[in-house]
Parts: C-alpha cells; structure tokens; sequence
C-alpha cells in the first residue's frame, strides 16, 4: 500500500489514540463526563477556539504564524458590541466586528508577502497595536450588551447541539475542503513546502499568503463575535492566549511548524484533546496549581508518542 | 525561418557585478539551440530573466516578434515559454503528480480532480518511457528521480519554446538517451529548444547551433556540424584543452579503506572491496543502482544492518560522520546545496566548517590568520572564482560551489575521500581542474573513491573500477582496456559475471 | 447585612507603634516642605497600579486624575502589565522624572520592597494603595486588603445561605498576591461556617470567558451549587452567563469591585452582590493623602478605606457608595489624629 | 570594498538609526532622560531581560526557539531564594538556582535534538510544566529573603555603573566572541544554516543544539538569580512575557527567526531599543493604553526601515 497514506493514518491515530487514552482514564475517574450535557458542553467550549485554530493552522502550512489572533478576537468582540449598542443592527454589528478581522489579517499578510520580514515579528507588532486600540477605544471597560436576538447566535442550539459547535463543524469542513481539495489550499502547502519553487511554478504567492492571513484574521474575528453574543457583552480583556491554544492545537494535531505539512482535521483533534483535558480538570477537581503540569506533561506526551508512531511507521513500511 | 523567441541587447547586474552584457539570441522553430560557456557564465540568468524570475536592466525579449514584458514566471508560461531550471523546484511534500501540474491542475468546479492528475502524469510518463510513481511523495525520491519528475513536469506544460538548465546533471546514460528522443521528437513538431549543459558531447547529439557566453558577452555562434569540439572549448575558456581525463598513476600503497560484506537493506547487499593508498577506485552504476546509499553508510550518514567499514587499523560501524572525518575519511555529497554548504555562509566559513578544519587552536577559539591562510590556499589551490572569501557561498556559480564543497572535506586532510558525483554541473575546465585535485590526491598516498554516473569519466580517472546492479556488484577489475560499452552493459544488468 | 464593613472588625490589625514611629518620621519632611511653600501647587505624582487593562484600576485611575486635577497635581499613571519587575522600572522612571511623590499598589508586595526602597534613598514619599509592602518606609498605607476583601465576601455569602450550603470560588490569577490573599480570606471566613463547604476553587484569569467555560464545567460536575463567590465582576459576570445560558436560576453569585455591568446585573436581580470595592475612591483617597502630605500636613501611616457590599437593598446608593468624593464624603480625614 | 561587510554594517547601522532616532527625540521632549542617574537606571532595566536575549539569540541561530526562559526566571528565582533562606549560604542558593536552569536547558535541549520535534512546542510544554512546579513550590507565594550580601549581587553599582550592567556586558563581550571567535560558535550558526550540510562536515549536530538550550537556560536562571537579588525575594511570578520581549529584542537585532543568521552584538541594540522606548514612554508620561501602540509601531517601524535598508543596499552596491 501507498506509504504516504499509511503515514497520514497512522499519524491520525497516534493524536486519536492520545484523545482515546483520555477519554478512557475519564471514564474510569468519573461518571460525570459521558453525559449528553457534558459532551455539548465540551463541545460548546472546544469550538470558539478550535475555529481560531483552523486559521492559525493554514497560516502555519503556509510557513507563517500569526500572533495577532488574540488581540483580533478582542478588539472585534468590543467593535461589535459597540456597533450594536448604538445602532442595535444585528448584521450591521456582525459584519463590521468581521470586517476588523479581514482588515488586521490584510494588513499582516501584506506587510508580510511584501517585504518577507518573519512573521513572527509583524503579527506581534500589530497584536500589540491592536491590544492598544482596543483598550484605547474601551478604556479597558466591557461594552455590555441587551439584545435577546443576538444572544442566540452564541449560545442557542440545536437539540443537544451548540450552535458554536454546529459553527466550528462547518468551518472545519469548509476548510478542510478547500485545503484537500482546491487550487488554493494546494497552493499554501505548496509556498509552505518551497516558497521557491511555487513561485517558479507561476504560484501568486504574495496574493496567495495574503489571503491566508486574511482568513486567519476572519476566523479570529469570527470567534470574537460569537464570543462577544456568548459573553453578552463585548470583552476587551478576551482573547489572551488564544494564540498560544490555536498553535498549540495545530501542532498537537500534526502541523509542521516549518510549514508545508498538516491537516485541518488534525487540528481538530488538537483542539479537542486541548478542550477536553481542561473539561476534565475541572471535572476531576484537580488542584489548580498541577492544572499547568498536567497540561504541560500531556502536551509533551502527545507530540513525543506521535513521534514515536511516526518514526516507528516509516522505518517499517 | 520562424524566430519563435529572441532576446535583444540584453543587460543584467548584481550588486554592480556586471553578469549579462547585451546579449542577443534568437531561437527558431524545430531548433535545440545549446548554450554553453564556463561557470558562472551568465546562462543560468539569461534563461531567469527569459522565463520571468529576474528582471533585465535593459533590453528587450521577443516571442513570435512581438516583444513581451515578462514580469513573472506565469506570464511566461502564458507565453509559451517553459524552464527546467538548473536548481530543482519541487515541494517536498506533495506527490510527483501534484508538483508536475502544480500551479495549472485540472479541476472538476473547484475541485482538483487528483486522480487525473496521477493518471495524467502517468501516460506522460509513459510517452517519454520513464517510470515514476505519480503518486509518491516527491521528498522520498532521488535526485535524478526529481530531476526526471522536472522534465515530465515542464514537458505537461506543452509550451513553444522549452528552455533546459543542465537537465543530465544528475541522469544517467539511459535515461539521458531517452531525453535525446524527447528533445527530437519536440523539434520535430516545431518546438523551440534552449539547451545548457557543460557535456560538450550531449551538444553534439542535440543541438543545431551553438551560442557560446563568456564573462556576459556572446562570444560566438557556431553551426554544430561544422565545428569542431575544440574551437568550443577554445571559444569558452579563451585556450584549447589537450586532454580531457589527465590521470597520473602512482604506485600503490597500504590498504586504505575495507569494506567488508556491507548490506542496508533493500539498498544494497553484501559489497566487499578495498581501496589502497595512491589508487582511485570508481564505482559505477545506474541511477538507484546503491552507489549513494553505499557510500553514505561508508560515512556514517546512514546506518547499515551488516558488514564493517576498516580504516586503517580501525573497525567503523554505525558511526557518526564525525567518527568518519577522525580517522581520515571524507565524504562530498552529491547535493552540494542540501548536503554540501551552508549556504548563507562565505566561502571562508564552508571551508573551515568542519571541526577538524585546522583553523583554530585546541581551545576551539578561531585564529584569523589559519582560517585565512585555508581559505586563500584552498580559493588558489582549486581556482575557486569569486570576489573575496566572503563572498557568500550562494552567490556563486555551481561550478564553483562545487568546488568550496571539495575544498570543504579536503580541508580536514582525509587518507580517503569518497567524491559522489564531484563534476556535477563543472564546466569543462572546472573539471579538468577537479580532476587535478585528485591526482594531487593520489600524490600525496591517498585514497579515493570516485563514484560518478559518467562512465566516461568513470573511465578516464579510475585505477580499478567496480559496477554495481540493484545494489550487488557485478564487476571489478582493472581500468586496462575497458570500454564504455561494456561497463554499461554491466551497469544495465546485461552480462552476468562476478 | 449591607453594613458589613463597619461592623466587621478590621482582621489585619495594624499596630499602635508603628504608627508613632511613621509619625515622628513625617516631621522633619514637613520643615523640608516649608522651604518650597511656593511650589506647593504643582506637584508631580507617579502611580502605578498593576494593570490598566482592567476596569477596576481604569476607576482608580479615574478617581485619581479627578483628585490630581482638582489639587493641579500632574499625575503620571502606569500600569504594571502584573508584572513585579516592570513596576519596579517604573518606580525608577520616577525617580528619574523627579516627581514629587509615589503611588504604588503593588503586584507583588515582597518583590517591590526594593524599588521603594530606592525611592526611600531618593526622598521621594511613597504611598500605598490595598496591600502594604513588607518593607520600605511608606509614609501612609491606604489599605483596604485583598484578604479583608475575601473574608468580608465570604461572610456575606455564609450570611445569605443562612450558614448552609455549598459554595465554588472563581480565583484570579495564581501566584499573583491579590488573588491569593483574597482567596485566603475567602477561604478563612467560611471554615467559621461549618455548614458551608467550597466544593471548588478555580482560577479564571479575572477573564470573562475563561470563567464561563470553569462554571459550565462546574455545573456538570456539581449536582448543588448554592453560591458563586468570583474575585471580580468580569468572573462573576462569566459565570452568570453559564448558570443563565443553562437556565438555573436559583444560585446566588457575588462578585468582586462593583463594575457598571455587575451593578446593572444587581439592579436585574442576575448577580447576586458584589462587593463594591471603591477604586475610584481609592485613587482619590492616595492623590489627597499624598498632596495633603507634601503640603506639610501629618498624615497617618494608615487611612483605613471604606468598602461596603453592594446588594438590592443598597444599590440605588451605589454612585455614591463607589464614587462619592465630594468634600463631605472624605471619611477619611476622621482617622486624621 | 567587501560587499558582505558593507551589508553588515548597513544592518547595523539601519538598527542604530532607529536608536539614534529615538535618543534624539527624547533629547527635544525631555531634559530629564540624558542624566546620568536616568541613563544608570536605563542601563540596569536594560540589563536582565538583554541577558536572557543573548540566550535566546543563540537558540534562534540554531534554528530553534525557547519559549520556557519565563519560567525558568521564575523557578530558578524560588528556589534560589528558598535555599538562600533555609541554608543562608549564598554561594550553594546561585549554584542552585543556576543548576535549575541548566537542567531545564538540557532537558529541552534533549528532547530536541533526540526526536526533531519542533522546538516552539517542546518549550511551550516545559515552560508550562515548570510554571506549574513553581507554583506548587511556593503555593503561589513569593519568599521574602533578608539577606543584605546576596542584595548587594543585584542591586549594587561601581560608580554610576549598575552590577546588573557589567554582568550584561560581560555575557555579551563573551558570547560574542563564542558566537564570532570559536567553532562552537561557528557550528551554532551552521546548524541554523543547514542542519544536514552540517551532520555531514562532521559537527556534533545533537550535542551542539543541545548545549545551545543549555546555555539559553543558564542565562535565564542567572537572570532569575539576579532579580531575586534586586527585589530581594523569590517571586514566583516573575518572567511572564520575558519569552516574547527576548525574541523581539533579537530579531530586531536582525537575527532571522530561520535560523543561521544574527549577531549578539545586533541584539544589544534591540535590547536597548526596547528598553530605552519603555523608559522613554514613562518618562514623557504616555498613557499605558498607548505605550502598547507605541512599542508595537515602534518594532514595526524598525523592522521595515531594517528591510528597506538591507534591499537598498543589496541593490545598489
Ligand atoms: N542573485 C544573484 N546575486 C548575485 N550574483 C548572482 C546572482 N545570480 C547570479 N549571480 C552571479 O552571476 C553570474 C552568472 O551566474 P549564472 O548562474 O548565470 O551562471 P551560469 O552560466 O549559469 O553558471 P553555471 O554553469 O555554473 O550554472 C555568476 O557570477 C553569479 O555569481
Ligand atoms: N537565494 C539566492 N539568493 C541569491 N542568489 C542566488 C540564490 N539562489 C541562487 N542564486 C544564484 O543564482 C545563480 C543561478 O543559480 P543556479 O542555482 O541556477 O546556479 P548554480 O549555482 O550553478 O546551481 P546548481 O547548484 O544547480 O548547479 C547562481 O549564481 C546562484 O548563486
Ligand atoms: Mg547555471
Ligand atoms: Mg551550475
């Protein structure tokens, strides 16, 4: 059989068979965590920043990161609600907190395809930017928000299903979609994989990495306005960290920090053993002060049994 | 006659290095225009700014006489205009269908239809008789397989006027016969060819005309069947070269290297030999034949399920390439730019790299003088072209980081240096003087293996020579009166002796 | 049990001598004053706080700008981003700048010993807003304490379970000493209640949504949950939006500071109190102290602040409670002696 | 003359511009920044995070980079301070806060070079586990040393010269020179380079890489070793952000965050350009909500006007 296929199954169920081994030492430590309740609740929890990550997994691919994520969250949670406390539009509120996003994920992306200066670099400079203007326009205060209709959109659902959820579901097969199956997600793992060669190829690589880090900064701005109808308000302090979450979802989930290599649906797995091992923290009542160990130690212990598999997969076949 | 692409008064510089001076040719329709000159030449960036990777500082290119701004290698694509560029373009992580239509995949709506491509891809390869999986994940393929995988990929792309960077550099004889019909079969149907290669008689198999480049300038434009190989390399290096393959003999030593019924699985099996002091041993084969994989696990690269390595009186396995280098043997990679030099870094700091480069005290403290007096000696001793020692490796021209690659592993004074591929991409007196550098070699009693997919070099520069077949060696003997023909019969599995 | 903070005694006792001895060092600082009667409008003040970006120190900054501006004092407020290390450069910024006086509430009291310490050696006055470093010389300690904070939460809350019931703690940040010690309060005030358990206690980072998710969490834990006690309004909002959004009703949630949101929340009857922690007041209270001390006046080494637990029955008195610092409300003046 | 050099000093001189820059404006705004008791003061607030710079500069070279020198300053702070305040013996609580960052250096450096998994995750999982021990340690408290010798390490001055100072200046006189002088050096920038070229030149690829991690987190225990001494207490706290200010610091220095290139030297100054903008914005009394704005303009401004430099150089010349 095709060892590339061999190789991506196996590294699926390296990170799966972490997530399992999970949910097995749940099963055994509580009975509280395989109720419907619990399971939407998790996977209401997962899904905000398991949205982020998808972003943040297609800029990886394609050789970038983007630090800015967090920042981008707050400041369109706080536009938004803003927006919709003067003027009460729903949509009007929702595309505006959207249009933040599109227009710091520009601002990076060109800055970063037209001069090639590290990523790393520009996107904590504007996260920092952003951070400012956020608080400068908020004073650091949450916009608080009464609008029964908008409140729906984030924590509404359907039948045992969170609407975040039903949201992160689509986001992942849309991207999962367009980077398996389109010229564009070919594309990012192409200029991830050699920048060199793609542009050789006649790849727009400048326009292409753009439009990646204009996603980026849509899903994060996304995130934020579903935060901000969850949240009932709209939070300068969100987002903190968030970027740390996505990157750490993406590479739990197989993405190769040097780009060039991962899956959306990895991240997927990422952010879910993420989201349900602070779930069974809290669950499982542990003492705060080992929260950051355990995290820490089963962080380290996915990526090095991933390894193991991987390496273990491709000296065999 | 049809002009199909011309260039006019074309000028280009780096940092004030003058690299192309108004160059002017032209190509026409059913002709392989072959473009020769020394390294660092200008080629290469002649060709760059043709397919739209660099910009000309002036002058002009035409396609079917109109003249075209190229800013981008998709517009010359648009123009008709595809390039097998010298240095290999692939994405390491994609298949070799993905990579061969990459940037023009089919698709069904938006969605790439991969399972045409892959079949695409494999009646491609089919046409031009070589075999490649479509759907292996280029990062797992060899050199010449990824070179091959080029040739397929700019063939998919159906252009006019195809333009070929030192294509063979790293194919065999076969598979460059096979190319030699392509190329043919292409003119025949009204294609124009650009080829560059610095195998004089590739040229004289292929193409109709020939434009000489020396220093930027077009020196001459010769008609290849009135002329003779020597007026080339005269017209190209500014003197004529006697005698290609120069080998002094030199009495032989002790044994220098054993290697003993070495295997790696699925690469290659049981292979025994010895190499004495003052003798160079060549090692021939066909692409995957295991002569790589040999020699990294002699290095210590890779690891080896049998067998031993001795080096003098010291028994090697599974060692570390730094064990390798400590008791005298040294390794020049095939792929200079992946494996050879860092090549962000001078020619200086490659020279000195390697911990037993003798440039610094015992405290591992650098001493500027030693590391300058290495280099210098090294930058005169092989001809090495540049600016300064500092100039950064990358800027300079194959040939030369060719050379600051051998001047790398010569510079920790090895008893035996394996050379794997040394002349890949050399011009002619770049070879000639590689080739010196290893009869210096044999003069001062070492060993050398020289394992090279030109048989005729094979031939000219080795005492004894070795042929291996999917990793078992059918022949060894010495080079007395041995013949092209016979090596490669060896070498393709034909005859069946020990 | 709206009159909380007066009838509580005040659990950090602060001795009798270490008033004299701050005392008798005032004097000699008042005759240096004297000489530069004529700078007395003017003064520059520095102050830094350990976060800007949270509403309750944007209050405080808020209610020092006004008492600095109505004193023409330049005020110079920083916030520390929680970090020890940035608050200690800046207390040397302002050194450097020169200014009259300084304001610090520390991140971390131990750590910013030093930096007060250099401003001591400089003679510049410091003084100090909630909790008191454990060395340096401060002139006077505004206190109102993290852990007077937490024991008076967890009084109340013990008082509006009636003594019965079960509680989880929404901590702030770990290993941050506000956190801790109002966690440590908290936590003493309600093992007096032996009916009272906290079954949890979970830091969420002062962060609303971080909050959510812990309560979401909890409520799928815990088949009772009786009170929610979160160290600031942004948790407690948080966790209101959990019990809302899985449309509990009958668990009582107090938070921390006394927001405009969390005020708003008391008024709709979501939250249940939350302890109105006048930062505002505070700020005011620290410019007033400190120009009334560079104008020669002998202040006390401690003002004892005001804080008062802000429910349905009290919240129309609420502005006032957190803001009022007209000429008449300055309470503080009577522990002048 | 040697292009290479002119390129160099180009560089460092597009940096040193934007310092330059900024000491002029601060010289119009303020007569209260070029004294010598501010500039002392700069120099010591400068000081420890620079340390941690070198540090991370050398990881960055590698090819790597350290996200866990926070924690480290942190861990290595409590634990020197609590030997300090159990044995009182000064000498014993610097070894052995150092020896914490060594061991937390070798441990990520192991892990790194052993299995190539990428770096950023590895010391994301130390750092989180290391935070948590610390916690654990000190249950969140910090521990109060009175100690007046061990002060004096970190708080003491020659003249107008702050300790702090001198150290910093030793560690980047003599990393410098391993980084330029000796074939440690030389091998730390090759691996950068091109790892496999260097496996090949015979460089003891793993043990080099290794040892980088090491000395990045023995600069980071001495930095913790030393703020323990100026603020006279372990505090368990400490570091956060530390992480993200070192990478800035280096990068502005003009070290690629691929790995092969960068100087200590270039580092220094993104050091002291940080620094000084911190002093300067607390000096010229800007709002914190803006000094975000600033800083972040700031780094962005210096980036770009690197960039523009370095392309107009390699054009011209
Ligand atoms: N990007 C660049 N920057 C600076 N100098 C360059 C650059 N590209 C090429 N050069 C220089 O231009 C000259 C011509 O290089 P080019 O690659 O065209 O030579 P070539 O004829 O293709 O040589 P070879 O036979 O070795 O491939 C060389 O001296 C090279 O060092
Ligand atoms: N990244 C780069 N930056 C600057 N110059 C480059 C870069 N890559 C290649 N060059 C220069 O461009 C020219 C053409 O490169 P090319 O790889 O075709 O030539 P080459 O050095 O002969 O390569 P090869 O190793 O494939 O024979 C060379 O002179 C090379 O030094
Ligand atoms: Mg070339
Ligand atoms: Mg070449």
């Amino acid at each position: 059989m095709d060892k590339r296929k061999i190789w991506l199954i196996a590294r699926k169920y390296a990170t799966l068979a972490v997530l399992c081994l999970i949910l097995v030492v749940m099963f055994f430590l509580t009975d509280r965590f395989f109720t419907i309740k619990n399971l939407s609740n998790v996977g209401r929890q997962i899904s905000l920043n398991a949205i982020i990550s998808v972003g943040m997994t297609m800029v990886i691919i394609s050789g970038g990161i983007d630090l800015s994520v967090g920042s981008v969250v707050a400041m369109s949670s706080c536009i938004c609600a803003s927006v919709l406390s003067i003027t009460g539009n729903i949509i009007l509120a929702i595309m505006i907190g959207m249009l933040i996003g599109v227009i710091v994920g520009l601002i990076n992306g060109l800055l970063i395809s037209k001069t090639g200066i590290a990523p790393f670099i520009i996107t904590l400079s504007t996260s920092s930017i952003c951070g400012g203007i956020t608080l400068v326009y908020t004073r650091a205060r949450p916009i608080p928000l009464n609008n029964t209709p908008f409140k729906a959109i984030g924590q509404g659902s359907i039948s045992f299903l969170p609407l975040p959820t039903i949201y992160m579901l689509i986001t992942f097969i849309v991207f999962a979609f367009i980077m398996t199956k389109t010229k564009f997600g070919r594309y990012i793992y192409a200029i991830g994989g050699n920048e060199k060669a793609s542009v050789v190829a006649g790849i727009r690589v400048k326009e292409t990495k753009t439009l990646v880090y204009v996603i980026g900064g849509f899903l994060a701005a996304f995130t934020g306005v579903i935060y901000t109808s969850r949240l009932s308000s709209g939070v300068p302090s969100l987002g903190a960290g968030f970027d740390m979450q996505a990157i750490t979802a993406a590479v739990i989930g197989g993405t190769s920090m040097s780009g060039g290599r991962g899956s959306i649906w990895g991240t997927l797995l990422g952010a879910v053993i993420i989201g349900v091992l602070n779930n069974a923290l809290n669950l499982l009542n542990v003492n705060s002060y080992y929260q950051n160990i355990v995290t820490g130690v089963v962080v380290l212990f996915a990526v090095l049994f991933d390894h193991f598999i991987q390496t273990r997969v491709s000296s065999k076949s | 006659m049809d002009v199909l692409l011309s260039t006019d008064k074309i000028c280009k510089s780096f940092m004030g290095n003058k690299v192309l001076n108004d160059i002017s040719i032209d190509i026409h329709k059913g002709e392989c225009l072959a473009l020769v000159g020394e390294n660092g030449a200008g080629k290469s960036t002649l060709m760059k700014i043709i397919c739209g990777i660099y910009k000309a500082d002036s002058g002009s290119i035409r396609v079917n006489g109109k003249i075209v701004n190229i800013n981008r290698p998709s517009e010359a694509q648009d123009q008709g205009i595809a390039i097998i560029h010298q240095e290999l373009n692939l994405i390491p992580n994609l298949t070799v269908a993905q990579n061969i239509f990459l940037g023009k995949e089919k698709t069904r709506g938006i969605i790439i239809d991969d399972k045409n491509l892959n079949s695409e891809a494999e009646l491609l390869a089919m046409k031009l008789g070589v075999k490649i999986n479509p759907d292996q994940l280029v990062s797992t393929l060899t050199v010449a397989e990824q070179q091959i995988t080029e040739i397929v990929k700019v063939l998919s792309q159906n252009a006019d006027i195809i333009i070929m960077d030192e294509p063979t550099a790293s194919l065999s004889i076969e598979e460059t016969g096979q190319l030699f019909e392509i190329i043919n079969e292409l003119r025949k149907s009204g294609k124009g060819i650009i080829y560059i290669s610095h195998r004089l008689e590739e040229i004289y198999k292929v193409a109709q005309r020939i434009c000489v480049l020396r220093d930027g300038r077009l020196v001459n434009t010769f008609i290849t069947e009135d002329t003779q190989i020597d007026a080339i390399v005269k017209s190209m290096v500014g003197q004529s070269i006697s005698e290609f393959y120069v080998k002094h003999t030199y009495e032989v030593g002790e044994v220098a290297i054993r290697v003993e019924n070495l295997s790696c699985k699925k690469e290659f099996y049981d292979i025994s030999f010895e190499v004495r002091e003052g003798e160079v041993l060549g090692i021939a084969g066909l692409m995957g034949a295991g002569q790589t994989p040999l020699a990294r696990c002699i290095y210590g690269l890779d690891k080896i399920d049998s067998g031993s390595i001795v080096i003098g009186e010291k028994k090697l396995k599974n060692h570390l390439p730094s064990i390798s280098i400590a008791n005298s043997l040294g390794l020049v990679t095939e792929n200079r730019k992946e494996e050879g030099l860092i090549l962000q870094m001078s020619i200086k700091e490659n020279i000195g790299l390697s911990p037993w480069a003798p440039i610094s005290n015992q405290k591992g403290i650098i001493n500027k003088k030693k590391e300058n007096d290495l280099a210098n000696h090294s930058i005169e001793k092989y001809d090495i072209k540049a600016n300064s020692p500092h100039q950064e490796t990358v800027l300079l021209s194959g040939g030369n980081q060719q050379k600051v690659a051998i001047a790398k592993v010569l510079a920790t004074n090895p008893k035996v240096v394996i050379l794997c591929e040394p002349t890949r991409g050399v011009d002619v007196n770049g070879k000639v003087e590689i080739y010196n550098i290893m009869n210096q070699l044999l003069e001062q009693k070492k060993a050398v293996i020289l394992i090279s997919s030109e048989i005729p070099e094979i031939l000219g520069m080795s005492d004894r020579i070795m042929v291996i077949y999917k990793g078992r060696i059918v022949y060894e003997a010495k080079n007395i009166d041995l013949k092209q023909e016979d090596i490669m019969a060896y070498a393709t599995g034909g005859h069946q002796n020990g | 049990s709206n009159s909380k903070e007066s009838d509580e005694p005040n659990v950090k006792t602060s001795t009798g001598n270490e008033d004299d001895k701050n005392q008798d060092k005032n004097s000699p600082v008042k005759d240096q004053e004297e000489e530069n009667d004529d700078k007395k409008k003017g003064y520059s003040i520095g102050y830094t706080c350990p976060t800007l970006n949270n509403p309750f120190f944007v209050g405080m900054m808020d209610g020092a700008q006004l008492a600095s501006d109505e004193r023409e004092v330049k005020l110079t407020m920083l916030g520390g981003d929680n970090d020890v290390t940035k608050q200690v450069a800046q207390i040397e910024d302002f050194i450097s700048q020169g200014v009259d006086a300084i304001v610090v509430q520390a991140v971390d009291t131990t750590g910013i010993v030093t930096a007060v310490e250099e401003a001591n050696e400089a003679g510049i006055p410091v003084f100090t807003t909630a909790e008191t470093p454990t060395g340096g010389d401060i002139v006077c300690s505004i206190s109102f304490d993290s852990y007077e904070s937490g024991y008076n939460g967890g009084t109340y809350i013990a008082d509006v379970l009636g003594g019965e019931g079960k509680v989880v703690e929404l901590v702030g940040v770990l290993g941050q000493e506000t956190s801790r010690e109002k966690s440590r309060g908290f936590a003493e005030a309600i093992e007096k209640f032996d009916g009272i358990e906290i079954l949890s206690s979970q830091p969420a980072e002062y962060d609303r949504a971080t909050a959510m998710n812990i309560m979401e969490n909890w409520l799928q834990t815990y088949d009772q949950i009786d009170a929610v006690y979160a160290a600031n309004d942004e948790m407690a909002l948080g966790a209101m939006q959990a019990i809302e959004a899985a449309g509990i009703n009958d668990i009582f949630v107090m938070g921390n500071d006394g927001t405009d949101e969390a005020l708003e929340a008391v008024i709709a009857g979501t939250l249940g109190a939350t302890n109105g922690t006048p930062g505002y007041i505070q700020g005011y209270i620290a410019i007033d102290i400190a120009v009334r001390y560079l104008n020669g006046e002998a202040v006390p080494a401690t003002i004892k602040e005001r804080n008062t637990v802000i429910d349905a029955s009290n919240i129309d008195n609420a502005e006032q409670i957190l803001k009022g610092v007209s000429e008449k409300d300055w309470y503080w003046l009577e522990q002048f002696n």
